[in-house]
């Protein structure tokens, strides 16, 4: 595919282009954090971001998403299913690890029952990465199969080669799109910059995430009773993670709503008559760990983990699951 | 669930400003309504019984009808929807008369707004559940604490109306403060007169059951069913055997201060408090007997005829249950010692009223006559101080003791009596004489018995030769007087005994900052408790005189007579109860309950299996106020017929 | 005052006085720290203390408060002074009770924002690097400044700060630890809605506010309950206004400032901002303060006859 | 089965204040009563909830309103001293201090609950009492702050629909 | 990346969460708490075409309150229309009691897998089902009964807590009544009265007193858990191998989906992969059920 250079100056142009003709959404800050919103004024789009704060998956699988709408009049009940306006959409500034989980997101919400609300969004939407040139140390996406230059699940990737040019590598047609038109052909050197830069980056990222091939045979280790105790089952980790997908129907109102749940919430389990197969915090803790490195795996030949240690950073009470995993091994080769 | 929806006219006083036909329509449109209707008078009997025939023909569970206030008719319709076969708990009525029709004038408006009472009262009869009457056993006996005037009288009448009573009292006798007395205002009969044959009755009368010289240690229960643990002191005397002949004090060689003359006579270590004393038996002050001190003399014992005495009795522990309480435990007298002025409490002739009344009393410690403590001279001139204690928020009380006036008066009149050369000089700060032939007595104390009456505080007194010199202000004249008295008598204020908060406390009746027990209602429910089954008589709930201790006493009777009456209490099931999965044992609805019908309950956890606090709701004690609930932040804590979901289907059905 | 917590941590679990201690130790990026709970005397070196021990641990007391009930051992708990507050308002609740945990308390001059941590995830510094010029003012936290308790009120053994001979200085008078309060109170109430609404059209419904208070211990929280439904699941203006008011309320009187839930809640909404409001009104109205007596009656399970009411008709 | 609201006639009419009374059945409910047998008018914008006591009333009752979409909420119960319960009153009062406060911090128009006391003998009070307080929350206009309509944390406005059924 | 859809493209899949509606055709009390609804979908077409197995499950929504799971009791060999019998536990289920015939509902489904019926053809077929569990059962034993010369013997052995407690009391007189087939009804002790014919005892002693043979058999069991695990015990003790035992397990389940993430046991997602399993399956699981 197409490999361009593009100046600061174009970009600014290319995103001005983009918020008229689609829905354009690009990380920005809002006090102190980093979110992902509709682009007002190209000059709020921010670069210099490691990660924003909630991933991407909340553009396809919103954490309030209305399903219906029911109406009853005289005994009639009236049903009218609502979908999103089939206007395109362009996500600015995704990073490698985010575009990835998209992927696992597929995997889940196709299949047998194809989510109508998720394929549709998924569909309309482009997705523009940012190359990560700045790692965070608790970023691991290195050891699952991506890393802070990859491009699966992306259309489009920029890197920021430092001197107010950018390069940008077109990953499918949709992407090439977007950039028709502008920018120059890359050089030699430039490709070697971009190099360097993927290679420094990979450097940085230090933590590696090795879950033991033989998980399975810890289940019923008191391991986990240990490393979960601090948990304090607060859902942060999963509202957070790009891979996370587990969500809750309820009606409100006349509306059908979906919206975010949580493994590591004791009542996400509990049945009517009280009873609850994970009651014990262990049990729910471990739930998350297998989910991600054993059962979707298992079910879909893939870690459900993309390595942006987003639940590392905003545990609140510092539970680190890539050590976690990791120490398990270890302790098994102990005896 | 199938929901019947009648709509009354009222005559005209409805449907003058609803269109009660429209409502019925509107009605009928209304989730899960089967069936509305409108009728001119559904109160009346034609209109009951259309109700009943709807039930029946329709099949209805459950009824909303919209007519007046739930205050007048709830009974009605309750009754009626029972008499349908339904439970009377799932009837709701909207308030479309006087809180619609009668209030607003617009046809228009008011049937809106009536359209949307009756959405609303539909909206909770739906949320609504069968609920049952309570019914628990009474026992039927009743349990009166103090034996003064007041407990005196309680019991008697309880006992007339042919239930059983137990009347208990901490002193070896009945008879309270009252027996003390001389004469009592305002009709100046002689105390013992009157109170000797009710001190007489209660110890005769089959029905009730006297345990003197014992206390109250411990009530646990409700209404209808406390269990009360009286611990009977020994009194060293078989009271069988006893025949009162008084043989054993007679010969008792220890004398000691009498408690009952306010330490102005002596008594023995074996003694009755006074002559006319209930039970006529003796006791034996363990802490001055000899034997018990020694284990020598046995004087009593070698001279007791029937060999009544017996050093080694027991206290006895009685465990009873009753179906009511009353409480009647009295007053004390403010202590005076805090104030300098009248010489913290050291000179011997400044003395309280109630010495005064032991010396007015003719077979009292002075035979009747009116004398200086310090050196037994009679007292000639008196001076009589008012308002020691009372009105005085600073070292004092803050409350009118309301009697003082009145015994003052009567004393200074009963000093002239006794002794026609006497003077009283009375320092008052106002005259509080209300009452029937209060305000008269008085003034015939002052025109008729030449009492002197002073207005104004003393500022002090001190003894100069033998003699007190009361040094005061006369605000009136605005002069300093300066009186030389004999005798001065303080006019000291009526306090709670000093253990009222131990008592309320063990009973889980309330009390207020000066320990007076409080009254549930000031004014609808003023000898009940908060707590359903406790009521109030006499001093202990606030200064009295005997007038209205006695009132008071008949009224407690009656109160307690009319709740053991029935075989069995029914009580409404509207009622708090916790949901023990879901309560996190704060107890913060413990805390806030003004009933003390929340206890602490450990249970083991239905799911985790693991040990637990939560609070527990006694049926029988909640009045189901809701402020339990209203605190519970989990919401675990619910009150039948205003569940947190029926309320809140009433706030969805019209926002 | 490390070696001396180990010690003593060390010395309980040695003679059984307590099954499980509950501290701090040093979290995988070097940095911060993170709760730890040592069960044997060799485990005791993993416990650290520094001014990034910001945790209120009473919260797991109740968790494990079914150990402490049996027989004889108890729970071990390091407590800075703001945390011990938490604990005499879990006892004053009947959530634990006193003889069932050893405080260990700890003199503590403050904590500091780990979470400056969070200017670099936004700007992608370096922590390490920032962390050197760390300015004591800036990064001190909030609660922090006008913190009354360096010295815990209550505690069984108490691990004094060595570099600090003397008591540690008094809250100085021109901290006022209402400063925030206030300036909003000083706003339009139109201002002060815009404001509220912007913070909590963020909140995503996590919960992890209610998760990581101490207080907030209820079996069921009214939020999770269906039978009434008090509050939509779904994250939406309108829900999650009505959550954080109703989560407020219930801290109200309660509430003892630990700053657990603005800190965990990882959008950032400020929830101090709501307690302290909330904390200086029923100092104001009530005279009451929450975590100083385990006697005293939650303020809202209380009244006086002269309560103020000019609010009433 | 929820019904729908009515077709919305409403809107076209001129907005009308809606007002919901909790009221303690002992002493501000009987108030109410009393101005309907003295016959003395006020506005018919309250809708009034029975109570056993004011101190029945969860001040989360008060936001379930407000969240619903009332225009203001009013709580009345007994006078202090009077209370049928002896006490609900001064609970009650001190909840409604906090609460009070807390809604007013976050903005919330200080007008839309309002807590009064009417005895039983106060019908004439009580009527003054529902007109001020629907001037009041007329004068504050519809309560668009705890009702807003749901605003989509993230996600595109909807446009297409289809309907299955009718 | 799936292209299912290109901008513009007509019409978007089926909404897998929007349900059918359906009228209430007749509400039977079965006992005090739980009531059986006969549900008639609205769509002609879909009254046809609605096919299930025995075993599987529905999504069942109130519209406004909420949506929970309930297995078909009905049996698929009777057409036109579904059955569920509701035990009234919560929101839903409450709300559910308190509909009317004629009221509309939501159903989503079928869902799961269901009783594997063809691998029970010729085989002695042995029911073992404790108060509301007889619900799944009896959508397969009627389909047996419908289809009795496809299978051998049938025994069935039913429980409650008392005799009130039993649901479907018309329908136990025609089992009963049916050439091969052994009904044994048992009520907990201190459930029964005077005139009561049936057992008396708990549902495993009495499975163990009717002693089913192993041989070419299949034991189909359904009710609360603790009823479940003694009746483990007992079919072990009567040389049962977990391969004969089928069993359909209950979890909290949303979307019925394989997509809300709470009902899973491992990696099998109950609503998708379930709810019924062997016993042996059962064995596999590490996660306790
Ligand atoms: C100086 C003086 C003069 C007065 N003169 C008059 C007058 O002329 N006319 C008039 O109308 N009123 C007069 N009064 C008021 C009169 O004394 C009271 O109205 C009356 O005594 C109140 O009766 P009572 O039964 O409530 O209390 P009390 O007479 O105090 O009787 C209470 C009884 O309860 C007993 N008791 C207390 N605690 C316990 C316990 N825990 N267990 C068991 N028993 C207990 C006490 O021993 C006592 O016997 C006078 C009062 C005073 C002080
Ligand atoms: C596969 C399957 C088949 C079932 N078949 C029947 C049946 O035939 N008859 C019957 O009476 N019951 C059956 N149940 C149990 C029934 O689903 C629950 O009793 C019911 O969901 C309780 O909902 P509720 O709204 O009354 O309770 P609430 O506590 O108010 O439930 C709220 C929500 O929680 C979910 N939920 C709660 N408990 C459960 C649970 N145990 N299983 C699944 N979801 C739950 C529901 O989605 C519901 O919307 C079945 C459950 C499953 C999983
Ligand atoms: S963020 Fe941390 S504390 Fe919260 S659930 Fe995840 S691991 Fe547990
Ligand atoms: S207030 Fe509620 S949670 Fe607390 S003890 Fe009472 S019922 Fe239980
Ligand atoms: S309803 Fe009132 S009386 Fe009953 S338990 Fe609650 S607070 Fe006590
Ligand atoms: S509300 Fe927040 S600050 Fe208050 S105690 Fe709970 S976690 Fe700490
Ligand atoms: S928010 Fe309220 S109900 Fe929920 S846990 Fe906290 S105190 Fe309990
Ligand atoms: S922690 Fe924050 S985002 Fe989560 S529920 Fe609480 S306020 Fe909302």
């Amino acid at each position: 595919m197409t490999e361009k250079i593009v100046s600061k100056e174009d970009l600014k142009k290319i995103l001005e282009g983009l918020m008229k003709t689609s829905e354009l959404l690009a990380p920005g800050k809002e006090g102190d954090l980093v979110l992902f919103k509709p682009v007002k004024n190209p000059e709020e789009v921010f670069f210099a971001y490691p990660n924003s704060l909630k991933p991407v998956k909340e553009f396809f699988f919103p954490p309030r998403e209305e399903l219906f709408k029911h109406e009853i009049r005289e005994g009639k009940v009236g049903l009218s299913s609502e979908h999103q306006e089939n206007r395109k959409r362009v996500i600015w500034g995704v990073r490698p690890c985010d575009a990835k989980s998209l992927l696992m997101f597929d995997k889940m919400f196709d299949g047998e029952y194809k989510d109508s609300y998720y394929l549709e969004k998924r569909a309309k939407s482009v997705l523009v990465g940012l190359a990560c040139n700045e790692p965070l140390d608790s970023c691991f996406c290195l050891s699952l199969n991506a890393g802070p230059h990859a491009k699966e699940g992306l259309d489009v990737l920029i890197t920021d080669l430092g001197d107010d040019s950018y390069l940008v590598e077109g990953i499918t047609a949709k992407g090439e799109e977007l950039f028709q038109g502008c920018g120059k052909e890359s050089g030699e050197g430039e490709r070697t910059r971009k190099k360097e830069l993927e290679e420094a980056a990979k450097k940085k990222i230090r933590k590696t995430c090795q879950p033991p091939p033989d998980l399975e045979s810890f289940f019923e280790d008191p391991y986990w009773e240990k490393v979960s105790r601090k948990c304090i089952s607060c859902g942060v980790c999963t509202y957070l993670c790009p891979t996370c997908f587990c969500f809750d129907l309820s009606y409100e109102g006349r509306d059908c709503i979906r919206f975010w749940d949580s493994c590591s919430f004791s009542p996400f389990t509990k049945m009517t008559s009280g009873e609850n197969p994970r009651r014990e915090k262990k049990t729910r803790y471990r739930q998350r760990v297998y989910h991600k490195f054993s059962y979707f795996k298992k079910n879909f030949g893939e870690i459900a983990c993309v390595g942006c240690g987003r639940c590392l950073r905003e545990c609140p009470v510092k539970v680190d699951i890539v050590e976690i995993v990791n120490q398990c091994s270890k302790d098994k080769t102990k005896d | 669930m199938r929901i019947g929806v009648f709509v009354c006219h009222c005559g005209t006083n409805i449907s003058g400003t609803v269109d009660v036909a429209k409502v019925a329509e509107v009605a009928r449109g209304m989730p899960r309504v089967k069936f509305a209707t409108d009728y001119r008078y559904m109160c009346s009997e034609p209109g009951q019984n259309l109700i009943k025939d709807a039930v029946k023909k329709h099949n209805l569970d459950k009824i909303v009808v919209a007519s007046c206030s739930p205050s007048l008719h709830e009974r009605t319709f309750r009754k009626c929807v029972e008499g349908a076969g339904l439970n009377p708990y799932q009837m709701e009525m909207a308030n479309i008369r006087e809180q619609c029709s009668w209030v607003h004038h617009d046809k228009k408006e008011g049937t809106k707004k009536a359209i949307d009472l009756v959405k609303m009262a539909v909206a909770k009869v739906g949320k609504d559940v069968p609920l049952k009457r309570m019914r628990i056993p009474v026992e039927k006996k009743v349990l009166v604490i103090g034996g003064g005037i007041a407990g005196i009288q309680a019991a008697i009448d309880v006992s007339m109306a042919g239930f059983k009573v137990v009347l208990v009292e901490r002193e070896p006798s009945v008879g309270g403060r009252m027996a003390r007395f001389d004469k009592t205002f305002p009709t100046l009969d002689c105390a013992a007169c009157i109170l000797t044959p009710k001190m007489v009755t209660v110890a005769q009368n089959d029905n009730i059951t006297l345990y003197t010289y014992s206390e109250v240690e411990e009530v646990s229960g409700y209404v209808g069913n406390f269990e009360v643990k009286i611990r009977k002191r020994a009194r060293s005397v078989d009271m069988d055997k006893c025949t009162g002949c008084g043989i054993c004090y007679g010969k008792c060689p220890t004398k000691v201060p009498s408690e009952f003359d306010m330490g102005l006579g002596k008594r023995k270590a074996i003694y009755v408090p006074f002559p006319q004393a209930v039970p006529n038996i003796p006791v034996i002050d363990r802490k001055n007997c000899i034997y018990f001190l020694r284990e020598k003399c046995k004087i009593c014992q070698k001279v007791c005829p029937p060999g009544a005495i017996d050093y080694e009795q027991e206290d006895e522990i009685i465990k009873e249950k009753f179906g009511a309480i009353i409480v009647a435990t009295g007053f004390t007298l403010f202590d005076h010692s805090v104030y300098g002025e009248y010489g913290y409490g050291k000179f011997k002739d400044v003395v309280t009223g109630l010495h005064f009344e032991r010396m007015a009393n003719a077979s009292g410690p002075t035979g009747g006559k009116i004398v200086r403590p310090s050196d037994g001279r009679e007292a000639k001139d008196v001076v009589f101080i008012q308002c020691v204690g009372s009105r005085d928020e600073q070292k004092g009380l803050p409350y009118c003791s309301r009697l003082c006036c009145m015994y003052t008066a009567k004393q200074a009149l009963l000093l002239k009596e006794h002794n026609s050369e006497a003077q009283a000089y009375v320092f008052y700060i106002d005259i509080r004489a209300a009452g029937k032939n209060y305000e008269e007595f008085v003034r015939r104390v002052q025109e008729e018995y030449g009492a002197v009456y002073l207005r104004g505080r003393v500022s002090r007194i001190f003894e100069k030769d033998d003699m007190l010199i009361v040094r005061g202000a006369d605000t009136l004249s605005g002069a300093q007087i300066e009186i030389k008295a004999d005798l001065v008598v303080l006019a000291s204020g009526l306090i709670a005994q000093p253990d009222a908060r131990k008592m309320a406390q063990m009973l889980g009746i309330s009390y207020d900052k000066n320990n007076l027990f409080t009254e549930a209602h000031p004014k609808l429910a003023p000898v009940e408790t908060v707590t359903a089954g406790i009521f109030l008589t006499g001093a202990c709930q606030s200064p009295k005189d005997i007038p209205d201790t006695v009132a008071t006493a008949s009224a407690a009777s009656v109160k307690a007579i009319g709740l053991i009456a029935p075989d069995e209490l029914t009580l409404e099931p509207l009622v708090a109860k916790v949901n023990p999965d879901i309560c996190s044992g704060c107890l913060a609805c413990l805390q806030v309950c003004p009933f003390s019908a929340i206890e602490k309950e450990d249970v083991k956890d239905r799911l985790t299996k693991e040990m637990k606090i939560v609070a527990k709701v006694i049926e029988s004690v909640c009045h189901g106020c809701g402020a339990c609930s209203a605190t519970c932040r989990v919401g675990a804590i619910d009150i039948a017929g205003f569940r947190d979901e029926e309320i809140l289907a009433e706030v969805e059905a019209i926002t | 005052m490390i070696k001396r917590l180990q010690e003593k941590v060390g010395k309980l679990l040695r003679e059984k006085k307590v099954a499980l201690v509950i501290g701090y130790e040093m979290a995988g990026d070097g940095i911060s720290t993170t709760p730890c709970f040592i069960e044997r005397e060799d485990e005791v070196e993993r416990l650290v203390w520094n001014e990034h021990c910001v945790y209120n641990l009473s919260r797991y007391l109740i968790e494990t408060r079914e150990l402490a009930s049996s027989p004889s051992p108890k729970i071990g708990v390091v407590a800075k002074g703001c945390d011990v507050k938490s604990i005499i308002g879990l006892i004053q609740e009947n959530q634990i009770k006193r003889d069932e945990v050893v405080i260990i308390g700890m003199e503590c001059e403050g904590q500091f924002d780990v979470e400056g941590e969070r200017q670099f995830k936004v700007e992608g510094l370096k922590l390490k690097d920032k962390d050197k010029d760390k300015d004591k003012e800036g990064k001190l936290l909030e609660k922090c400044k006008a913190c009354e308790v360096h010295i815990p009120k209550v505690y069984d053994l108490l691990i004094k700060d060595d570099r600090n001979s003397g008591a540690p200085e008094p809250q100085s008078p021109e901290v006022n630890a209402y400063a925030q309060v206030e300036e909003l109170e000083g706003k339009s109430q139109e201002e002060r809605w815009q404001y509220w609404k912007k913070e909590f059209a963020r909140c995503i419904k996590c919960y992890a506010c209610r998760q990581v208070c101490p207080l907030c211990f209820c079996p069921q929280c009214i939020a999770d309950q269906t039978l009434p439904q008090w509050i939509s699941p779904s994250p939406s203006l309108k829900g999650n206004t009505t959550w954080n008011i109703v989560r407020a309320f219930h801290l109200a009187g309660r509430c003892i400032d630990c700053g657990e839930c603005e800190r965990a809640c990882p959008m950032k909404i400020p929830l101090r901002k709501i307690n302290k409001k909330l904390g200086k009104e029923i100092k104001e109205m009530f005279d009451y303060e929450a975590g100083l007596d385990s006697e005293a009656k939650p303020p809202l399970a209380d009244f006086k006859l002269e309560d103020p009411e000019e609010f009433i008709r | 089965m929820t019904e729908s609201r009515e077709p919305n006639t409403e809107q076209q009419e001129e907005w009308q204040p809606k007002i919901i009374g909790f009221l303690c059945k002992w002493c501000s409910y009987a108030g109410a009563d009393l101005a309907g047998g003295s016959r003395i008018p006020y506005p018919a914008n309250i809708r009034i909830i029975r109570v056993p006591c004011s101190g029945r009333v969860n001040p989360l009752f008060v936001l379930k309103c407000l969240e619903n979409g009332a225009d203001g909420v009013l709580v009345s119960g007994c006078h202090p001293g009077d209370c049928h319960y002896s006490e609900g009153n001064y609970y009650a009062r001190r909840k409604f201090a906090v609460f009070k406060k807390l809604l007013e911090y976050l903005g919330v128009d200080p007008r839309r609950f309002q807590v009064s006391w009417v005895s039983a003998a106060e019908g004439e009070k009580w009527a003054e009492i529902v007109k001020t307080v629907v001037e009041e929350v007329r004068a504050a206009g519809p309560n668009k702050q705890l009702s807003a309509p749901v605003d989509k944390c993230s996600g595109a406005p909807v446009k297409r629909k289809h309907l299955k059924n009718d | 990346m799936t292209e299912v859809l290109k901008p513009g493209s007509s019409e978007p899949p089926e909404n897998i969460y929007l349900p059918h509606l359906a009228a209430i055709k007749e509400i039977r009390e079965e006992t005090q708490d739980i009531k059986t609804f006969k549900l008639v979908f609205q769509d002609e077409e879909l009254r046809k075409s609605f096919t299930y197995k025995p075993g599987q499950f529905i999504e069942f929504s109130i519209f406004g309150v909420g949506e929970s799971p309930f297995c078909l009791a009905s049996s698929p060999t009777r057409e036109g229309y579904i059955e569920c019998s509701i035990k009234k536990m919560g929101k839903v289920t409450q709300a559910i009691h308190d509909l009317e015939e004629g009221d509309i509902v939501g159903i989503r489904g079928p869902y799961g897998n269901g009783f594997p019926v063809e691998e029970m053809k010729g085989k002695n077929l042995i029911f073992v089902g404790g108060g509301i569990g007889l619900a799944p059962l009896r959508s397969l034993i009627w389909n047996v009964i419908d289809r009795r010369d496809d299978f051998k013997d049938v025994i069935i052995v039913y429980g409650s807590r008392s005799i009130a407690d039993l649901v479907y009391k018309d329908e136990l007189k025609q089992w009963q009544n049916t050439p091969g087939v052994k009904l044994t009804l048992t009520v907990d002790p201190g459930g029964e009265a005077e005139d009561w014919k049936g057992e008396i005892g708990f549902v495993p002693t009495i499975l163990e007193k009717v002693n089913p043979s192993p041989g070419n058999s299949l034991v189909i069991t359904c009710g609360p858990p603790i009823m479940i695990k003694f009746v483990l015990v007992t079919l072990n003790k009567m040389n049962f191998s977990s391969q004969q035992i089928i069993t359909t397990l209950e979890r909290k389940m949303t979307c019925g989906l394989g997509k809300c993430g709470r009902c899973n046991i491992g990696s099998v997602y109950v609503c998708k992969d379930g709810p019924v399993f062997t016993y042996a399956q059962i064995e596999q699981f590490q996660e306790e059920i």
